[in-house]
């Protein structure tokens, strides 16, 4: 059962990791992905864990969550999209501006 | 182990080697085209086998023909794909190595 | 009649009615101003009958699908949902009646569905009883606030909707993993069977962590502020209204919610952190809004000044839990009413001189008095004059940081109050002016300024009608509160 | 046995390791076009964890949705954003200065640890709500636990979620619609490959919704093939007709949300709960909701790809 801890623990390492590009990478779509690897990781650590049950079926309702959940990650993601392109339509650059060295 | 086992881990072995030449003929190769060539027609072959492995393997005629679905389908798709992504390789004006 | 009133089931119709008008609006564009004024009308009225319900019958509770929890998701409201959703359909209906008059065409299509949605997504959430649940209901609300934000499509909207976006979805997932880590700790999302099971460890300790961050970025706690004043300045008047009057009060309310039933037994230091930083807002946004040239910037960072007076709450809440919550919701509900009030107002001043440079208001008060009466009315509840809601809120926090010994957070809130009056007296005093180069009045529809004056009356009658809605909150507000506003007032 | 057990670690390791790996080079490969492509892998490898934690339903959400249909959308607007911005801003421009990352790094490595305790301290063995979803399971009207959790037990929260995807339509239409995309001359292979292909899905998608009841599939499920489907049909040159994109669209992107409130409101009325079905009744009930609701979903998916405003004076 020390898979599913295993799994877990990657799973809080692609959140950080996500967190990290999402505050320090000043390009927009960049922070779109790094917000998708995000929710990858928390849908891991909920499912991962899940599979505490023994040898029994793993517990189905953060399996229902996460596919909740995937379906808001692309909602989300689609807008996101069209906001960049919108605001790189006006600047001529993917960032948003102020919050960045040149 | 029975004969059927045998003979399913034979194939699968075979399969996974087609793959793995597949994939150093990805990373080894020079350009987008012997590159594409050495992905399709060695996976496609890597598949049919691991496919035929587990054929073997399958509780019910039904079962069986849904992986030769399967295996159609990736032929299938993989040689559409290929074609475009050389296509589009060729528009962009990338050169054939010699 | 009489039978069906009483027996419906308001709770869920609260829900259901805004996302059928919403529906609505969205299959006939041709209807949706009309649909949408009649469903959020609709909406009072079903906040109305539920009001009712729970002061004759007690707290309301729904087991949606008929499982109950653990298993199925259950609906509840109490005193302080309650209140929540009344302050939700009530300014609503306000901003709405604005919104009439405010969009061209060409936005109302968008507006009024998307308005409905996140009115359906605000009720939904303050009717959740299941921390999953609460998850989406924080996301509808989040993606229906930043459509609203940018549907100017001009540059500064587009850019801090992008980046309000941003945040919402971080702010989300930190607390979606908070979320995941307590339900693997304890097996459940029903926030009444987690409090039964719930036990300090480290998960519990992280999950607070990760949902009190998350939610923290998403009510634009100091420091984690940066994305709100853009997102409010930038947004339509009567969407500015609804991001600083409800949408910061929803995640607020979250994390109100699960301290007073979760975490408050064991997390005091988290508590005081929460507190600090609240006065830190205070500080740095009222100082932030003394330093702007424009109104819709000054309105935006004094929400963060006000928003840091609700998170004063945690640090004295500790004795009397319940009791604080109630304060908290009390001032969220006349911040409700001001900060609307005042956001409509500058959208009217912006209407009437095509600017909201401050500096060249150029003689409102003669010529838009019934605005300018709103900002000012709405001041007073900001800067927390009696007879105010914001006054009474601010004082029953101060005599509650006074009883113990919470000098510090008393004179931050007096500063507070002060940098206030600064920043309303500075855009009074510009009203009376005549601008270096004056210019035309454009007109401005009376529906607009009504709504704005009547919000703004509403901010001053709350602190007039105090007693009775402490005892809808909370029956100990009641005891508590009535002395401390009588003292004031026969004072 | 041992070896089993060995091999099985080896693979978790080396997985978990990938995943890791690919999410760290999708965040920070200089070209975003191999970023994006590195994240269509790391989407697939995903997959591959799900079915190796028992989630065959997520694994084909993901597959579908996560990999696939983001994928897409990422690269329909990367080729956008080609046309719209100039090349030369460096894709790795850092946000903040080195102290600030430096300070992050720390702040993240604190929390790194902390979270992975939390994690590890995790009691070893819990069922969390399985035997609450296996007692009720009978009465639900589906025997696939995770179509039961979805379509009864929590169907409200499915409810919402039908309205999260409309409004990202609602979003995306209020800004004015995207621009168009480069377009590409048509290529006889991919017209055929799509008119071969189209069926295959549309039946992919009717099994899929069919077996969804009692095996992993389901309206999500079905609804993203479906809806990739459509983004095949966009990709090979097709556009919905001026008079097909007005009311019979909204109509497709909001019949799911219809089917759920008026169930939610016939329930309220004779049963009242909402959305509490009577058992004789439950399982043509769920049918229903996941059929209209695939419909709503995979159509939803599909504008969401094409991204244009159905309002023809938005076209600018």
């Amino acid at each position: 059962m020390s898979h599913a801890f295993a799994y877990a623990l990657v799973g809080a390492g692609l959140f950080l990791l996500g967190l990290y590009a999402l505050v320090a990478y000043a390009h927009l779509l960049r922070k779109i992905l790094a917000l998708n690897i995000m929710g990858s990781g928390v849908f891991l650590v909920l499912v991962a864990l899940a599979k505490r049950t023994g040898d029994a079926e793993p517990d189905p309702v953060p399996h229902a969550m996460v596919i909740t959940g995937i379906v808001v990650a692309v909602s989300a993601t689609a807008l996101a999209l069209a906001l960049m392109l919108k605001v790189s339509g006006k600047t001529g650059q993917a960032v948003l501006p102020g919050r960045h060295q040149d | 182990m029975t004969l059927t086992d045998y003979a399913t881990a034979c194939l699968l072995i075979l399969g996974g080697i087609f793959f793995l030449a597949g994939t150093v003929g990805l990373l080894r190769f020079p350009d987008v085209y012997t590159r594409l060539h050495a992905l399709t027609k060695a996976d496609n072959v890597g598949l049919g086998f691991i496919m035929a492995g587990l054929v073997l393997q399958a509780e019910s005629w039904l079962a069986a023909g849904k992986l030769l679905l399967i295996w159609l389908l990736v032929l299938f798709a993989s040689a559409s794909v290929s074609y475009l992504i050389a296509r589009r390789a060729l528009n962009k004006g990338i050169r054939i190595w010699m | 009649m009489e039978a069906i009133l009483a027996n419906a089931d308001w709770g869920v119709i609260v829900i259901l009615l805004p996302l059928t008008g919403g529906i609505v609006c969205f299959l006939w564009p041709a209807v949706s101003k009309t649909a949408g004024l009649i469903t959020v009308a609709a909406v009072v009225l079903a906040v109305a009958g539920l009001g009712r319900q729970i002061m004759e019958h007690g707290a309301y509770r729904h087991t949606v699908g008929g499982w109950g929890a653990p298993l199925g998701i259950d609906l509840f409201a109490d005193g302080l949902s309650l209140f929540m959703l009344i302050m939700t359909a009530l300014v609503g209906l306000g901003i709405s009646c604005y919104a009439k008059s405010y969009f061209n065409p060409r936005d109302a299509v968008w507006f009024w569905p998307v308005w409905l949605f996140l009115l359906a997504a605000l009720n939904a959430l303050f009717l959740a009883a299941d921390i999953f649940n609460l998850y989406v209901t924080l996301e509808l609300t989040g993606l229906a606030a930043v459509t609203l934000t940018a549907l100017t499509g001009r540059i500064d909207a587009l850019s801090s909707a992008m980046r309000y976006l941003l945040a919402m979805l971080a702010g989300s997932l930190a607390y979606l993993l908070g979320v995941a880590l307590l339900y693997h700790d304890s097996g459940s999302v029903d926030i009444a069977t987690l409090a039964q099971r719930i036990e300090p460890n480290a998960t519990v300790w992280a999950a607070l962590g990760l949902m009190s961050a998350g939610l923290a970025l998403k009510t634009a706690l100091f420091p984690l502020s940066f994305w709100l004043p853009p997102a409010h300045a930038s947004a339509p008047a009567p969407v500015s209204a609804l991001l600083s009057a409800l949408v910061v009060k929803a995640s607020f309310y979250i994390l109100l919610r699960l301290w007073l039933e979760l975490f408050a037994d064991f997390a005091e230091g988290v508590s005081t952190l929460l507190g600090l930083l609240g006065a830190a807002a205070i500080l740095w946004g009222s100082l932030q809004a003394l330093r702007q040239t424009r109104i819709k910037l000054l309105v935006a960072y004094s929400t963060v000044a006000q928003i840091g007076y609700l998170f004063l709450v945690y640090p004295l809440a500790s004795a009397s839990s319940g009791l604080a919550a109630g304060i908290a919701a009390y001032l969220a509900f006349s911040h409700a009413l001001a900060k609307s009030a005042m956001f409509l107002a500058a959208g009217n001043l912006m209407r009437f001189g095509g600017h909201d440079r401050i500096a060249d208001l150029d003689r409102a008060v003669q010529r838009l008095p019934l605005t300018v009466s709103a900002f000012a009315l709405a001041g007073v509840s900001i800067m927390g004059l009696p007879p105010s809601g914001g006054f009474t809120g601010k004082w029953l926090l101060l005599d509650a940081a006074m009883s113990q010994g919470r000098w510090d957070l008393a004179a931050v809130m007096i500063i507070g109050g002060l940098l206030a009056a600064g920043y309303i007296f500075k855009v009074l005093g510009y009203a009376f002016m005549q601008a270096k180069e004056p210019h035309d009045a454009r007109a401005v529809p009376a529906g607009m300024e009504w709504a704005a004056l009547l919000l703004a009356v509403g901010s001053i009658l709350l602190g007039l009608m105090a007693s009775e809605i402490f005892a809808l909150i909370h029956p100990d507000l009641v005891a508590n509160a009535g002395g401390a506003v009588e003292r004031v007032w026969t004072a | 046995m041992d070896v089993i057990v060995v091999l099985e670690w080896a693979f978790d390791a080396v997985l978990g390791l990938g995943l890791l790996w690919l999410a760290w080079r999708t965040l920070n490969s200089p070209d975003l076009f191999k970023a994006i492509v590195l994240f269509i892998s790391f989407g697939l490898l995903m997959a591959l964890a799900w079915v190796r934690l028992n989630a065959p339903d997520i694994a084909l959400a993901e597959a579908a949705i996560g990999a696939g249909l983001t994928g897409a959308l990422l690269l329909a607007a990367l080729a956008r954003l080609r046309t719209t911005t100039d090349n030369t801003m460096p894709a790795q421009l850092p946000a903040g200065s080195w102290f600030q990352r430096g300070l992050l790094i720390v702040l993240l490595s604190g929390s790194a640890a902390g979270l992975g305790y939390a994690v590890w301290i995790l009691p070893s063995h819990t069922s969390g709500l399985s035997m609450a979803v296996t007692a009720n399971l009978d009465v639900s009207g589906a025997r696939n636990p995770v179509t039961a959790v979805l379509l009864n037990f929590r169907g409200y929260d499915t409810m919402l979620e039908m309205i999260v995807l409309l409004l990202a339509v609602l979003g995306i239409w209020s800004l004015g619609g995207l621009p168009p995309r480069p377009e590409r001359p048509a290529v006889a292979v991919l017209d055929t490959f799509s008119r071969f292909l189209i069926p295959v899905f549309i039946l992919a998608a009717a099994y899929l919704l069919w077996v969804g009841a009692d095996a992993p599939g389901g309206a999500f499920q079905a609804g993203s093939v479906l809806g990739a489907a459509g983004v095949l049909l966009l990709l090979s040159g097709w556009r919905p007709g001026v008079r097909l994109m007005q009311w019979p669209l909204r109509l497709a992107l909001t019949i799911g949300a219809i089917t759920f409130i008026i169930l939610g409101v016939l329930t309220l009325l004779y049963e009242q709960q909402l959305l509490a079905y009577p058992v004789a009744q439950a399982g043509r009930m769920i049918i229903l909701l996941e059929s209209l609701a695939t419909v709503s979903i995979a159509v939803t998916l599909a504008i969401l790809f094409l991204g244009e405003s159905p309002d023809p004076e938005e076209k600018k």
